[in-house]
């Protein structure tokens, strides 16, 4: 019952490319399934795992992410003891570079001193850029069990994402789970039978210190190519299978697809299945007037329809006029959609504003995204 | 221990009575735990007005029923009120000497609660009750009881004469001062009547609420007694006229219109109104899902509802399922229903966690409806079944699962 | 309406008796809210190893005097309790039906709120009271519990077998399981003795306490009726023994003791432990300064004191002022109280809000001491004034203000 | 009632000096009188005048002002609406410098777009350098009644500095309180009939915003050179005293002395009229062992103290032990003193442990300080 166990988050990937979406934002705080931000997710994978205490890892444009999570009360977070806390880039006051590091392990080693003086005995870390409902007790007993060093999640099959993309991690495992090697994906690909890292790792606080440092004093900066493939040989480094929907999120079209599956009612049980925290708005429940023809779609509260709405997802505050046709589409916080506007296969990004009779179209393999406060 | 400051106006909110009129939605919860508004408890409107108007410090007294009530006020978190110094508190009865007391009247109930109030040492106290719908700024209405120096400042609404005979009517000057009060009136000599809410300086009222309970004889209830007992002794009593919605959903009737009047662009009570937020507990759930045989017209759905059929006029609750073929119209569902395929649902109330199997009717008229004549409401209580293929005429409200066709 | 995860063990803490032998000390607050140990109160134990073992949702159950230990609790924030799905909740008795029921006994008390425990569909209940002194890991108890795979798990203290006749004592075989229970027996056949601290597994409680509700007959009690209900229909009822320091401060003997035990090195309680911090809602008070003419000796002085005087062998709580050519030994000095100059104090409790004015002597033997002799008490209850040059001699209880000089 | 004002605090100074103290942190969260922090009495100023929308502007080394605000609670900022936001000195994203601002303006004008968001009416900013108990509610109040387009509060004496510092802004004003000229002290002086500016301003929201606009486009950047002195002819600038006692903190000279007043019980009485909050520590009460002596001395919880201390300050958690003399002296939290240790004039910081027999004497006119976790 009494948990001893540290959540690290790195709010950002080093591999993303989400264009406009990510200019004034950290990865963690895009917008994800209508009402939620990426962090939503994987806060709440900590906190239902009764993981309670808590560091957010950050790199830059940090502030929207600060904004969404406030005191971490939503999460249930606001604690004397542990609770959610997010480490600003600044921790090391010797440097004159802030907010870059040279690549994850640099960013572990620069908080560490934060990360030691919490009590905690393990670790489990995630990423950002790929979403899972996970138990991590459920991953920690195994880690204990077959008494890993490091146990790095796997995926089998991707599922949910046509390809694998580029910079996703392969891990080589012999028949026990245990990794031996790991190639960075270089291609876009469609291959079956690969077993990708989703970027949620654990091990003993102990044990990253000594890893940290020990890399950090040889100049290597890159947890997985550093510390995973290097020493497979010399640590126990098992695999353990997760086996629920994958969303993968590093690109635009990933974006795209992840949010679309939502629409698949499988899917949508197996993401919901446990509850997901977010910030409390208190915005009214979504208004359908006269003329409205909505159909497939998420929609979230605020909203007030009274034109098409088809194979979408709405984000809290959306109106869409009179005659307007949106389609395939992505619309995120108080966008404003006027009359008779045609939208298909188009992001628009928080507070965005179409006039009327704009048409915008896009394509599955290249949707639209149109930037945070842009008027079309 | 804690050395604050004193707070100006503490606000005491009545959230005690059973609520009979709502008939079955009151079984097992008090009245201002009642849904309302698509995400709303009846509470959320005095407690979001009193956080809007800058008062961080409620007393809220309940004793009926008041477990889920006080589940659902929690920390007070929701509506900003988990203070380290005043926000929201539940003032059950207790045991003082050897033996406990409960609440003999709403008088009664702030009167065994005096020691709470002078805790924080308030000039102005509000009092208010849990069963109205409003949005106001009891800020305005201190500034106008400071102007005029009252002891006491009743909220007044002007109701067309003809109906003012059912509620408390004040008779006040062209000054507003009341001179006179008269409680449900036969021959009403105003169209003043009161809200429920008053603003009294604290010392005056401390005093008058220590008197009435010396009178064995009293009913130690704010309107019968501590109202005429204080006009009788020459008091400062003052109307103060509040010009916007107001509706009291003590009835099942008036339940219903209030929350079809939040469906109708005329009626003026706009809860997107950013600045006078309400606020309410939310449930943890996800946005709603919208299927591809839904049909949607002028109505309120909610987060985490499934709707997979027709919804007119209706007013969805969160975590609401839909099924298809499915006609829900001018009709209110609570939190968590389900209303399976092929179901027909006109002019009803059906409470949260009730599953309405296949192919029932509920509240459908067979009726010739006459022109202005009003419909009947349907009332389906708290988590109920009602088998598949039921038929629940119109008006009629059931407490009981129908677990038998045709039963 | 919110989805959550259900809690393996919630905790029922019993705060509603009246404890009557702390005399002057609870005539107006209840019990777990008195003073203890320079900052705290009695209450701060369980609730503290509650939340150090893992335990983030705990029911306290009031009934007596529940003002002052309500506000103290609030929104359980100085415990890390005010969480969004659990921390802390006051549970007072209510109005189910048409009218309200107190609580009888311990177990009524439980029983009357089953709907709350449901909420968190717990596997285990822990049930605590509010008058003991120790620290102690819930969690190992729990461990132990579902290692023996008991229905009952009593947590146990080897006491001198010459003292176990004051307790209930456990007969248990070489496995901890017992098969016997004696309420006070006179010839103890076991020194190991009940703490009061209960782990059963909720099915089981729950069945009992809806069996005992039915006997009328019953106490409703756990000691009286529960275990020895359960024993007799050969449930699994298991001893967890703990070897740490506790005590019972139900009188103000033990409390003055448990007090001075804080002050001695050789006595195994040590507050000063990070892993495991006694929690407390704190005044917002400066740190306390020390004067020109303080002599302080043995002592533990808290935050917004104002020290002037000589203090031994004492524990000074937050806020009081002692002033020059005072001298206090081996006393308690709660909250906020004043001493005046020249006062001269030995062996007592003044409680909080206390004025002693100059030249008064309180608890001041005049008979010889023999060897070994327990020295008597002095209690002098809250918000007295004891006027100048007063003495109250050794062991008075004084409940009422001394005004006049000799009175 | 309601409240419609936003409090701005600088949680750093311009001209402070305060050597090895600030070194890792910012002026805001110094420890000081005993327990608290600077940040505490300014917090409490807003928090007893009912103001609970503050936002703290952060230039660098501010991760101990985040780590002991936490999310707000203790000074009850915690809230949905308004309460309590740091502003990290990101907030810029087109900038290449970080957390270096050419000065106040631009500082506030970097931050322009959150205090623009705010829905407050009028703005009180307080500095960090300079300590009093204030009614804000009382300035605001005369802001209004007179006038005014700002309020610059001062005090007539700097009851409690000996001599005023270099950088303290003198007020000229005409006998109704008139701003007409502004100078910045060039020397430590001792003069009596000075008028002092102590660092609190009232003004509307919305003239903040265009004095601001206005001052960046000219290349401005001192609010007091810039926008007091150079407006003071057109604009209606009034001084309004503050008659308290007066905590000035820009030197460490400045420092120990603004602590030793505090064991004067007047100017005790005067800063602690109002409630004073910090973060909660949960420590014991102090503990004073057989042995010791203690006399005119501030001491916090958690001390354990076996030795002499006189004339001294001590944080949470110190130990003293047998035979050792502490004189004139500030400890700061969890340092610890060994036996027959002297120190006399000296400033201890956080975590320093002086071993056996060491003996260390400052003077008045310059007390020692020994950095955060040294042995000495």
């Amino acid at each position: 019952m009494m948990s001893n166990v540290l959540g690290l988050i790195f709010s950002y990937s080093e591999r993303e490319n989400l264009r406009e979406m990510t200019k004034t934002r950290t990865l963690a705080s895009l917008p994800f399934g209508g009402k939620y931000r990426i962090i939503d997710f994987i806060l709440s994978n900590y906190v239902n795992s009764a993981i309670y205490d808590i560091f957010i890892l950050t790199r830059n444009n940090y502030h929207s992410l600060v904004d969404h999570l406030g005191s971490g009360k939503e999460w249930d977070l606001t604690r004397k003891r542990g609770g959610l806390r997010i480490l600003s880039p600044f921790s090391n006051p010797g440097s004159n570079e802030t907010g870059v590091y040279k690549g994850t392990i640099e960013a572990l080693s620069r908080n560490m001193h934060s990360i030691r003086r919490s009590m905690a005995e393990y670790i489990v870390i995630s990423g950002s850029s790929i979403l899972c409902q996970m138990n991590f007790q459920d991953i920690l007993k195994s880690h204990i069990e077959r008494n890993a060093d490091i146990t790095v999640a796997y995926t089998r099959a991707m599922n949910g994402c046509n390809i694998i993309p580029q910079g996703v991690n392969l891990l080589k495992m012999d028949e026990d789970e245990r990794i031996h090697d790991l190639i960075i994906n270089n291609d876009d690909i469609n291959a079956q039978d690969v077993t990708c890292d989703i970027g949620v790792i654990v091990l003993k606080k102990s044990l990253l210190e000594s890893l940290v440092a020990d890399a950090m004093s040889y100049g290597r900066y890159d947890f997985y190519r550093d510390i995973i493939q290097r020493l497979s040989s010399t640590l126990n480094i098992l695999g353990y299978e997760c086996k629920n929907h994958i969303f993968e999120i590093s690109s635009v079209t990933g974006y795209m697809q992840a949010n679309m599956n939502l629409l698949n009612e499988d899917v949508r049980k197996n993401a919901f299945v446990q509850p997901i925290y977010t910030k409390v708005k208190d915005s009214v429940p979504a208004i359908y007037l006269e003329g409205c023809h909505v159909k497939n779609s998420i929609i979230s509260d605020g909203c007030k329809i009274e034109g098409s709405v088809e194979n979408s997802i709405l984000s809290r505050g959306v109106k869409i006029g009179k005659g307007a046709i949106v389609k395939n589409s992505i619309i995120m916080q108080n966008a404003e959609i006027m009359k008779t506007v045609i939208l298909d296969h188009v992001i628009l990004d928080k507070d965005v504003m179409v006039r009327e009779n704009r048409h915008i179209t896009g394509h599955d393999t290249y949707p639209v995204v149109i930037e945070k406060f842009s008027i079309v | 221990m804690i050395q604050t400051n004193s707070k100006e106006m503490i606000a005491m909110l009545l959230a005690g009575g059973q609520g009979s009129r709502l008939g079955v939605l009151t079984n097992n919860v008090a009245k201002p735990a009642v849904p309302f508004g698509g995400k709303y408890r009846i509470i959320d409107f005095p407690l979001s007005n009193c956080v809007n108007s800058g008062i961080d410090t409620i007393g809220v007294l309940t004793q009926y029923q008041p477990l889920e009530l006080n589940a659902y006020i929690g920390n007070g978190q929701p509506w900003d009120l988990d203070r380290l110094y005043g926000g929201v508190s539940i003032l059950p009865p207790y045991v003082k000497g050897s033996e406990g007391e409960w609440y003999k009247g709403t008088a009664n109930a702030i009167y065994q609660n005096i020691h709470f109030i002078e805790m924080y040492r308030p000039k102005y106290v509000l009092i208010l009750s849990g069963d109205h719908i409003y949005k106001m700024n009891y800020d305005l209405m201190l500034k106008h009881h400071k102007e005029k120096n009252a002891d006491c400042t009743i909220a007044v609404l002007k109701v067309p004469i003809e109906e003012a005979s059912r509620f408390g009517v004040m008779n006040a000057d062209d000054n507003l001062k009341i001179y006179e009060f008269e409680e449900k009136p036969k021959e009403p000599k105003s169209n003043l009547v009161s809200m429920g809410v008053y603003i009294f300086t604290w010392d005056k009222l401390k005093e008058f609420l220590i008197k009435d309970e010396g009178n064995k004889n009293s009913d130690n209830d704010f309107g019968k007694n501590i109202i005429p007992a204080m006009l009788e002794e020459g008091q400062n009593l003052y109307a103060y006229e509040y010009n916007g919605y107001w509706k009291d959903v003590g009835t099942v009737e008036s339940l219903w219109e209030a929350n079809m009047d939040l469906l109708n662009p005329n009626v003026p009570i706009e809860l997107n109104d950013p600045p006078w937020k309400i606020y309410s507990r939310n449930g943890i759930l996800p946005p709603q899902c919208i299927g591809e045989n839904a049909k949607l017209h002028n109505s309120s759905i909610s987060e985490g509802c499934k709707i997979d059929g027709e919804v007119e006029n209706s007013i969805i609750f969160p975590g609401v399922i839909i099924e298809k073929d499915v006609i829900v119209s001018n009709s209110i569902i609570m939190p968590s229903t389900i209303i399976e395929s092929g179901s027909l649902i006109e002019y009803s109330i059906i409470a949260s966690n009730v599953v309405i199997e296949k192919n029932s009717q509920i509240g459908l008229n067979k009726k010739p409806i006459l022109n202005n004549e009003k419909r009947e409401i349907t009332v389906i209580g708290q988590e109920l079944i009602i088998t598949e293929g039921t038929i629940v005429p119109a008006g009629v409200m059931v407490d009981k699962s129908i677990l038998e066709k045709g039963a």
